[in-house]
């Protein structure tokens, strides 16, 4: 065992990706020189050269296309996008074309593209820095969205997409760069295709991915001092979904939170609510519930950003009410 | 006449693939009537200079990024005409298994990665393709067809600089037809000399007259060279003109009757055919023998669509990601 | 009553509004002297003049970014964007700052603008061409997002989205362009806020909107030969949803299909389903059904694309299980 | 010294301005420090006689359009030091409410389009306010800055050409300090020289030293007498440097001390004050009378901000559709 953090997690991962397969390369806004504006790649350049820790201009759309199609030329690019909020100017990369060629060309052409961005709220950066569009990505066909929350995963995860065929999005939460812990030496690979139980419970499932999972936890001691059991889950892929692991758990504690930060119209948590509740209709013993962020645009004020994002206190209040 | 020369079988088999791919096109227009066809058809009617005049110059490994107007591409790239033809009625058989349609042919083991539908969508994925090469240092071209209304789009602007400054194989080939769909260029962009716009991200820029086949192939051949040689990305400004509407749903108001016609004196089939008559000793009625060899080229492809079959539709959501072993 | 087309329906609605009112103008691709690429513009450059009829350069976000400038500088711009698909590159632009000006400035910039384009599947124009993403743009809070499905709304929504302080989009779905039907001489503004209740029952409630009316209109024909009377909802605004009206017509039949074109993960079915299951858990007496697009990046042929899209008799088979 | 001539009154207000620009950033960076401002804190230092130099060319009613480094464009352009202070605050009192915080001030009364925090965003707006303003006649100008980063993004290249093909009354201001966070200019464009690129979208561009603030004036005043007679867009490449990091964030670890230093030979502030002195009869001690002026100022702006109230939670959901009547 090693204390490592959440970024140096994800540091490893790039790094052992690069020495093992010359394919590899990293690619994006300041990823060399300056080190990752997170400082994920903080070194690689000294190790790697410019070649392979390649800084781009800021170009989104056009280095998240180059990205694909150096897929198709039988490289395995992993693009950075500084955050989620810039990937905007790339969506059509990334839904025409990354998430489309396969599809179109008959099978034909994979994507085997990593592309990592950080999300998320929290840190008072205002409504154009703050947004969590990972759930929103889940609707896309033919892309793999999976967002790691904990340090097993941000060091597993990277290995996982690069050896998936197809196009996979990496979702990294802003606020877990620092979080740091405990973690083997020979981790690895993780598997991609199931969800993860993180605590176990009887009395209420709560549901949570990347940057909720803490905020899951936390709610799930205060309930404990309820006497309310919580079982939660993190999601890990949220497209396509680990539909069963929901569903089994919802199955033993007939009660569901959903812990999702995007938006809450149209969010992740919508699609988890209507696929229990087709699935699993008659187990439920309460309606669905969703503690998401307030459909605002993030403000910067943090009294009010944090009155925006979920929090366990309104996690609890939620379970308390599924409860009954 | 017996004894050819080099340059004259070459004059005849551009002369073959134009014609090739102007009478696949009219036969398409018939198919379309006919509802055979479906979706947006665009016709490269008038610009086959081109498509000729790029692919006979790079290789089998070289590779090629198009767009939605890419059946004269597809075809001189030389996917069957009957992949071709069969993509367009949606079968099986289609170079795209029916998924893509006319916009979206693609043919990976030719190097032809689309087909794109998205103007401009096209070139970051030619630069990818190039960066691929040359990471690989292996002496490949890439080709990046657009036309002047992607110039437009932001992409292009990032395209450009990104090659220019990795210093990417990429040979951007801009079709300046005079139009995107209804616009005049003069309508859409500031600086109507492509050439000159793109020479500002410092790479080797220049026009080329697209009517005329053999200006394209000396372009080409330049280009490619220098390409080869590792100085970095070119482009071509091919002056084109399509003869027909944009698409079949196209009224074409936007333009004059006389500037059509006027263009059409310039028609690169004849034009070359006049060429080789002066140079190489062409008899022009050896023409009708071309067009009857193409014809039956066409009706193959065209028996081949029709008895093509239609992917079971217990198959719809094949692809969308590979399928695992 | 006259008798008119959907298109020329949206067609005197951009002509009363730039009759009335100077700020208004139309800019987008081609919508001059070509007429707009599915003639709904045709013959406005004529009678408006280049100046307000507006072609632009294949330029998407720039001038859909004009049009929000156009807007913050005292206009009313009508920006068209020839079809969903190609707005992924305004997207930054949507969503950074026409969803998000007015919040991040405190409520001092107010960005009162119209975008329409057109949106849908059904006419073999392959993956690129036949995205619906009408219902991930409702995800978006800042936004107002609207869907024309009948000739009255056609004519009638784009004086209401003037009138709105704030961005709206418009979907036209491609495939209504040609409906024809009588239309009252004096149709004007509709109300924007309340969905419409298109055929009343009492057995099932079909939700549907803008390209689904239609879908949902036969099945519940089909539905009504089986004995089954299914009450058909158009929700006509997409953003803010109008929940009441969808839960009260449940709170009557007790069984809800809702008909969405989108991709069925994350879509607006999901959301709508979510929040009917939140707030009439108990009024339901089966789970939520969903009809919705497969996902799958649209395929060309006909078979498969038909196959792919949400048909009436998907609708009877989801409303029959429904009705038990 | 009683009578100062005109010029020595404009130029002592310059150099109050960058004076007070300078010493609020100061400030600023205790208050990061003390974690009073949170979030990201780009400083403009080195930067000011840009701000100085292009808010004294336009008048109340012209248009102003920012980037996320903007505190110097907000107090030049006359926002109240107060409302600034307090929104970095996150209070009520602040500029944008709180709500917008550092990288986004907006003052609609002063015509103050904010603070956009994704580079390249603001650009499109900056040509549609200028839109309006042609489409009603009024002879008013908007200012659009932005960085040299800014550059490579697709949006600056379709701007450029949009404002250009409309001859919209635009002045681009690129403020050209050499870096995009860690990324120097000659790692992200092929043609560095940005007044050059710029030209070719066929607008009058040239480069400016944006450390010498009469400069500056000098430039902007040429550029907005063009732009009022209706000569379409100018394009002018200031250029300049940070002295500090990107960010709070930044180790700065991409750039040379030398560099740096070399750099801060050319402080605006002090070059100024040098001309002054020769030219106006300036003594350089009336700075410190300036300095603790502008002193006095920040300090009743940390008052304000610090007894600035917050929003009530309860409101958190106001503003994100307008209030009806
Ligand atoms: C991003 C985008 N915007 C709009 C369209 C619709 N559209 C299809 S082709 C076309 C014109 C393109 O003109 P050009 O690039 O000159 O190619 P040409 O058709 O002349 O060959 C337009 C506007 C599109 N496909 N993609
Ligand atoms: C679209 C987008 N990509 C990336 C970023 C992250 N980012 C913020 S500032 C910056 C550098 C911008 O450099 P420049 O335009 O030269 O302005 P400067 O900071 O030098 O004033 C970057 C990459 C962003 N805000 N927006
Ligand atoms: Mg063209
Ligand atoms: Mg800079």
């Amino acid at each position: 065992m090693t204390t490592i953090t959440y970024r140096e997690a994800l540091r490893e991962a790039i790094r052992e990706a690069l020495r093992e397969d010359e394919r590899v390369f990293l690619m994006g806004e300041d990823v060399g020189a300056y080190g990752g504006c997170f400082g994920v790649s903080l070194g690689l350049l000294e190790e790697f050269g410019p070649e392979r820790i390649r800084d781009t201009p800021l170009s989104e759309s056009a280095f998240v296309g180059a990205g694909i199609g150096c897929a198709l030329g039988g490289m395995r690019p992993i693009v950075e996008i500084m955050t989620v909020n810039f990937s905007l100017l790339a969506l059509d990369q990334i839904l025409n074309n990354a998430a489309t060629l396969l599809h179109m060309s008959g099978g034909q052409l994979n994507v085997p593209l990593v592309i990592r961005m950080t999300t998320g709220a929290g840190r008072q950066l205002g409504a154009q820095h703050s947004h969590s569009l990972e759930g929103w990505y889940a609707h896309i066909p033919g892309l793999r969205v999976v967002a790691p929350a904990t340090l097993e995963d941000a060091r597993g995860m990277l290995a996982t997409a690069l050896a998936d065929p197809d196009p996979v999005l990496l979702f990294e939460h802003g606020s877990l760069y620092n979080y740091s812990g405990e973690l083997d030496e020979h981790a690895g690979p993780v598997d991609l295709d199931r969800a993860a139980l993180r605590r176990p419970g009887r009395d209420v499932t709560l549901v949570s991915y990347g940057g909720t999972l803490s905020t899951a936890l936390s709610a799930a001691e205060e309930l404990a001092s309820h006497n309310v059991e919580a079982e939660v889950v993190d999601l890990r892929t949220l497209r396509p979904l680990d539909e069963e692991t929901v569903l089994s758990s919802v199955s033993r504690t007939h009660r569901l939170v959903v812990v999702d930060e995007g938006w809450r119209s149209g969010s992740l948590s919508a699609e988890i609510a209507a696929r229990v509740t087709e699935n699993a209709f008659y187990e439920l013993d309460a309606p669905v519930q969703r503690v998401c962020s307030a459909e605002v645009p993030m403000p910067y004020a943090r009294h009010l950003e944090q009155a925006a994002l979920p929090q366990p206190a309104r996690v609890v209040a939620a379970a308390l009410e599924a409860v009954g | 006449m017996t004894a050819r020369t080099a340059r004259a079988k070459k004059r005849l088999e551009l002369l073959r693939q134009m014609i090739r791919i102007r009478r696949f096109e009219e036969r398409c227009v018939e198919l379309y009537s006919a509802t055979a066809i479906r979706g947006f058809l665009h016709l490269y009617t008038g610009e086959e200079a081109i498509a000729a005049g790029v692919m006979q110059g790079i290789g089998p490994e070289d590779q090629v990024v198009s767009t939605y107007r890419e059946h004269g591409h597809a075809l001189a790239r030389g996917l069957p005409m009957d992949s071709v033809m069969a993509e367009m009625y949606g079968r099986l058989n289609g170079c795209s298994r029916g998924r893509g349609g006319s916009m979206h042919l693609f043919d990976a083991g030719r190097r032809f990665y689309g087909g794109n539908a998205i103007v401009g969508g096209g070139l970051p994925l030619a630069v990818g393709l190039g960066l691929a090469t040359a990471m690989n240092h292996r002496p490949l071209v890439t080709v990046c067809l657009f036309g002047d209304g992607a110039v437009s789009e932001g992409e292009f602007h990032e395209s450009l600089n990104l090659a220019a400054l990795w210093r990417l194989p990429v040979l951007f080939c801009c079709e300046n037809n005079l139009y995107a769909m209804g616009t005049a260029l003069h309508r859409a962009q500031s600086q109507t000399d492509l050439a000159l716009h793109a020479a500002s991200y410092g790479m080797p820029a220049w026009p080329v007259d697209g009517m005329d086949v053999l200006a394209v192939c000396e372009a080409v051949d330049k280009a490619v060279e220098s390409l080869r040689g590792g100085a970095g990305p070119h482009f071509l400004e091919l002056h084109t003109y399509r003869f027909r509407a944009h698409s079949m749903y196209d009224s074409d108001r936007y333009r004059d009757r006389a500037e059509i016609d006027r263009w059409k004196e310039r028609d690169p089939i004849p034009f070359l055919s006049r060429i080789m008559a002066a140079e190489d000793g062409f008899d022009p009625a050896e023409t009708a023998a071309i067009e009857s060899e193409v014809d039956a080229e066409i009706e193959s492809a065209v028996a081949a669509a029709e008895n093509g079959e239609l992917e079971p539709v217990e198959e719809l959501t094949r692809f969308v990601y590979s399928e695992r072993s």
